[in-house]
């Protein structure tokens, strides 16, 4: 088993005749996906990298048995491409669309939890599992089949460690880019019990950022239900504190969101934390050695 | 984001059913005199500054005036005079009112919530955020149920208010809900909401709009209050941008890894002047905009970290060197660049045949770019 | 529930949006006389007879008329006119057009999806029941997610349209989902939607309104086009009463036990004629509103079939006793009662000491009222 | 284990102060529930029948851990209503209130899935566990302890069938009122599994009604997933066809909906089918003797 996708995953790409949707359709491809369809309505019957295009999720879904979206679709279209994938049965949407109101996304997010799908992103990178499948955009190049988990809220950043610990010699087993929006499908929170069941990941990294608070929530699952070893990178430390969202902000903050905050929720949850990206794979290797799981 | 003057907040107000006072805006004394001399609004009046930030109150940006005389003056004062990071432009007049009770209301998103949340206390006036937990109510306001009943209930009885005015709540947050959601609005925040004369009424108004959400709303493209010029452009050609106080430029793309650049450059002792995230573009013009905009905030040295997925490092590097030879020699700047990703090899090659340090190690090339800061004095005199 | 005359429904639709002809209601040959004489609308024009039921075409209920004085005569050949059980008492007038395609749409709920339906189709303008399942287009229309982008364009490729017919479709589609939730409708349904010059236009308009929405609707409360005298006093009063074709009256408590006791009349030979449901009610007012209005339709008999649960018995029994004082000689009938559940002893207690047969067993009770009809000659003396 | 209620049962009355509500609080605690607590916005502190009124459903969730809410608020208020029940976590809202526009039906519908609240209801008669709990007015003297179970869309139609049962010498398990509304919380489909799986239950009555497709559908759960005896009564044999929903009410039912069709849906599941309400405490009876669990 793995974490969202494996071999039996079978990517629909809604959106993929558009550039995008083009470029990662073929990298998903060279990554060993089972990419079986695109969408673009009014495209219907004509094939992009090989892959047969139709005009609707529902026909694609009948004709190729896809049960993973990954969407493409701009953002103005972005939730009826959801809702469509949705209304077709997909119990999987990864989003990568950007620029998503969060109002938008409120709304697909509800609906998703209606209907029994799961959303990744919007706004994000997706999800790889070497040798398996990828339903997102993540760069091949930065992969290697192994034992360690991947949650991040960040998109090259999340690449860059992701590729450090490739070039440290270890591999991993699912890396989830969640997306950063202040609305996302599945937050740390959601995917933290995911990788606690899933035999093949020894290891859990996760990497945040300063903002919003899901990194504090993450360390508290983390203290009480997570059994893995976690090493945690938390972008934005010496950034200057952002443009204040009012006194509502503020009060719904309440002193968290905060590099600091984080960085201690995690340590005492019994997180490594590392000071660096670069320091991420070092850190993985050590925590792999205590447990005896290298 | 959006950020709306209160005058166009309260406009914004008054057109979902939420009472406001009758104001004018003003851009000069004569017009003001003009707005009392016609009968518009009578003396005596509150002149108050439009601009973003708070504060307004301690810091001279709200004064009154009684007399024609004075009122001329205040305008005069006020206009002009720098506030924070702004510079008053226009002033907001309003009938000075009797004041009773002061309230709060706000709605902002909840992110972990997954869920609007209203917030209200019975003390408004005052910084908010200083109030302890008991003088809030928190209500999440689910987007399909929207806000119920029983909910504007508990704000009601949380205020304590008299049965007329209970009612007369009950409106203002039908209207205020009705304005976040249809709005695309990220805050609308009502401080103070006043009862005065036995009814309520907004004295403030602070209303924030998704920029996002454009797509659903043209009518707020020509508005930016907020920016600095260079944000302004920055925004234009979709490049997140933001000033700080120090002097190196980083360019890198995707909000982690600018962040995480900075992190490293303030580990080795370098100060950033500008970030400017590309985000998840592989547009070679797009690439020569950022160029270009970096120039223009005459950064001691530029940092660029890329990390190529979206984002091709060949494409990105022949961007680069177009864009070099697009910068006048007046804003020349030295520039190291760290790719890595996708064709990665072929990018530093790239960068490298046109003069340009390029390497692949983070820490390695972070500490390249702060030893090849050019002195402060240099940049100057070449400005 | 309150279902529009076809010219209610058109301005409902030109309301929301939904392009109709511009059609004119006229209760008088001088009224139609006076719509064209004023160029409001010009000849050719088609009558329709404002009725609800269907089949008006091929029912004689809509003409066409050239010359004033054919419309003249269509007019007055259609006021007053019977048709199925009502009677013409308005028409509506429109221009004659020349019609291309016609569509059909409807959105009504479905009840084991529990989500509203979409259904569409390419031929409308018939009967749209008997089209095969591969001619209709049917969309569960989520309510939170409302009418979708892709789900618009499903109907649209179904029908095959032009690409500026298209976008006004999604127009009147947007329109008829607002319309069918603002307007809290059971039906709106649209048959034919008509191409008429390359635009779509509603020929026909079908709106029924729900009459639990009342409290959101007063607007409705005063269209009642198609119940009977009887029935309108009935939905006054708040009891659920319907006209059958047989003698026997049926009072009872709860739809279920009203058929159920129809079922066991049937069972045993019994026409009931009349029924009326109390409802979970043991309000004794109305008891005896019920008992009155049952009067007015003269039964042979009237069997009660009461299980008290939030209907207490005996509440009921002196209602009842009450009631049949207040009922006109001429009017009087026999009663048979059976009473279970809350103080039932008590209840037929109270009924049998007023000169009521009063039972617990409901075979047998039955048995009893219909062994006690009146002949129908003897009730039609009466009256 | 009872279906829905039973000694854990902790009821909180929406709407108590009204007729309706003080009525039924007694009748409840009569049955031996446990009544513990009123909502009436702006009666808070006051007492019915002996039970504290709160004047919010969180206050009286806080005070006296209610797990049940009935709710008897009138029409245009009960949406509101429910909402807050949910929104204080009230797992089970049984909706006794009349004439609920479906459109706030669905509503509240999809929100307490969202929120996980099932509702019974609306316009219902409720639930009722003898010798446990009732939440809900039907009328107690029906009643009688044993393991026979009913579910059915009608009011006084159930009192009825329910209390035949009773006097021909048997008992019930659990009697579910689901309500006859167009739109309702709990439909047959929904309630069958909790039975099938109630070890208290040897059998089950289902009392149906002309109109919609429900105990069709329920036919069809039956037959692939009902493992016990039923006995089936539909009213409104003899009912004339009703008034017609438009063309659209024809294509939705597709001859679906009339009393024949429903019939013979029930017994061509199995069921055991009364022709008048009379009958059904025989047939009860015979199908448990034939399981022998008599």
């Amino acid at each position: 088993m793995t974490v969202l996708v494996d071999t039996n995953t079978r990517v629909v790409v809604q959106g993929i005749t558009g550039h995008q949707g083009t470029v990662h359709t073929n990298q998903m491809k060279a990554f060993g996906t089972h990419v079986v369809a695109g969408v673009t309505p009014g495209k219907g019957g004509s094939k992009v990298e090989g892959v047969p295009v139709f005009d609707s999720v529902t026909e694609a879904v009948a004709a190729t048995g896809a049960n993973v979206s990954v969407i493409f679709v701009p953002a103005p279209f972005a939730k009826d491409a959801f809702f469509e994938a949705a209304d077709a049965g997909i119990p999987l949407a990864v989003v990568v669309t950007e620029h998503i109101p969060f109002h938008d996304m409120l709304t697909m997010y509800y609906y998703g939890r209606l209907r029994g799908v799961r959303i990744i992103g919007p706004n994000c990178p997706g999800i790889a599992a070497p040798g398996k499948a990828k339903a997102g955009i993540i760069p091949n190049v930065v992969f290697r089949p192994g034992r360690v988990g991947v949650i991040s809220r960040s998109g090259t950043l999340t690449y860059e460690i992701v590729n450090g610990i490739k070039e440290s010699g270890l591999g991993q087993s699912t890396c989830i880019g969640l997306g950063g929006d202040p609305v996302v499908g599945t937050s740390f929170v959601d995917a933290l019990p995911l990788f606690e069941q899933d035999p093949d990941t020894d290891l859990l990294v996760l990497v945040g950022e300063i903002g919003g608070t899901a990194e504090e929530e993450a360390a508290d699952y983390i203290r009480h239900r997570f059994t893995k070893p976690v090493v945690a990178y938390i972008a934005g430390r010496s950034a200057p504190p952002g443009k204040r969202m009012g006194h509502a902000g503020a009060i719904i903050a309440r002193g968290r969101g905060t590099a600091a905050s984080k960085l201690s929720a995690l340590k005492d949850a019994g997180a490594t934390v590392a000071d660096f990206p670069y320091d991420v794979p070092t850190l993985v290797a050590e925590r792999l050695r205590e447990v005896g799981n290298r | 984001m959006v950020k709306l003057a209160e005058w166009r907040g309260k406009e914004l107000f008054r057109r979902y059913g939420i009472p406001v006072p009758n104001g004018r805006v003003v851009r000069s004394a004569a017009e003001a005199d003009e707005v009392v001399r016609s009968g518009a609004i009578a003396l005596p009046l509150v002149v108050k500054a439009q601009v973003l930030a708070g504060g307004r109150g301690k810091g001279g940006a709200v004064k009154f005036a009684t007399t024609p005389d004075e009122l001329r003056s205040v305008v005069t004062g006020m206009l002009g005079m720098p506030f924070k990071d702004e510079t008053v432009k226009e002033v907001l007049l309003e009938p000075k009112v009797p004041v009773g009770r002061e309230l709060y209301l706000s709605i902002a998103l909840d992110r972990s919530a997954r869920e609007p949340l209203l917030i209200a206390s019975g003390q408004g006036g005052v910084e908010i955020e200083s109030l302890a937990d008991d003088q809030l109510v928190r209500i999440d306001v689910h987007p399909f149920a929207g806000l119920t009943l029983y909910e504007k209930r508990r704000v009601s009885i949380a205020f304590g208010l008299a049965p007329s005015v209970s009612k007369e709540l009950g409106g203002v947050l039908d209207s205020l809900w009705k304005a976040f959601q249809d709005e695309d609005a990220e805050l609308v925040e009502i401080n103070p909401l006043a009862v005065v004369d036995g009814h309520l009424v907004a004295l403030d108004a602070k209303v924030i709009i998704e920029d996002d959400a454009g797509f659903r709303h043209p009518e707020y493209a020509e508005i930016r209050d907020d920016r600095t010029p260079l944000e302004e452009i920055a925004r234009e050609k979709e490049i997140a941008f933001v000033q700080l106080d120090g002097d190196i430029g980083v360019i890198a793309n995707g909000a982690g890894l600018t962040m995480a650049t900075l992190d490293v450059l303030a580990q080795f002792g370098g100060k950033p002047g500008v970030f400017l995230d590309l985000g998840g573009t592989d547009d070679p013009v797009k690439v020569t905009d950022a160029f270009l905009l970096m120039a223009k905030a005459h950064p001691s040295v530029v940092f660029l970290n890329i990390f190529g997925g979206v984002t091709r490092c060949d494409t990105v590097a022949k961007g680069l060197v177009a864009a070099m030879t697009q910068v006048p020699d007046s804003d020349r700047f030295p520039l190291v660049a760290r790719i890595r990703g996708n064709n990665e090899d072929l990018g530093r090659q790239i960068l490298q045949s046109a003069g340009i340090t390029a390497l692949s190690d983070l820490k390695a090339s972070v500490q390249a770019a702060i030893a090849a800061e050019q002195p402060r004095t240099a940049r100057r005199a070449a400005v």
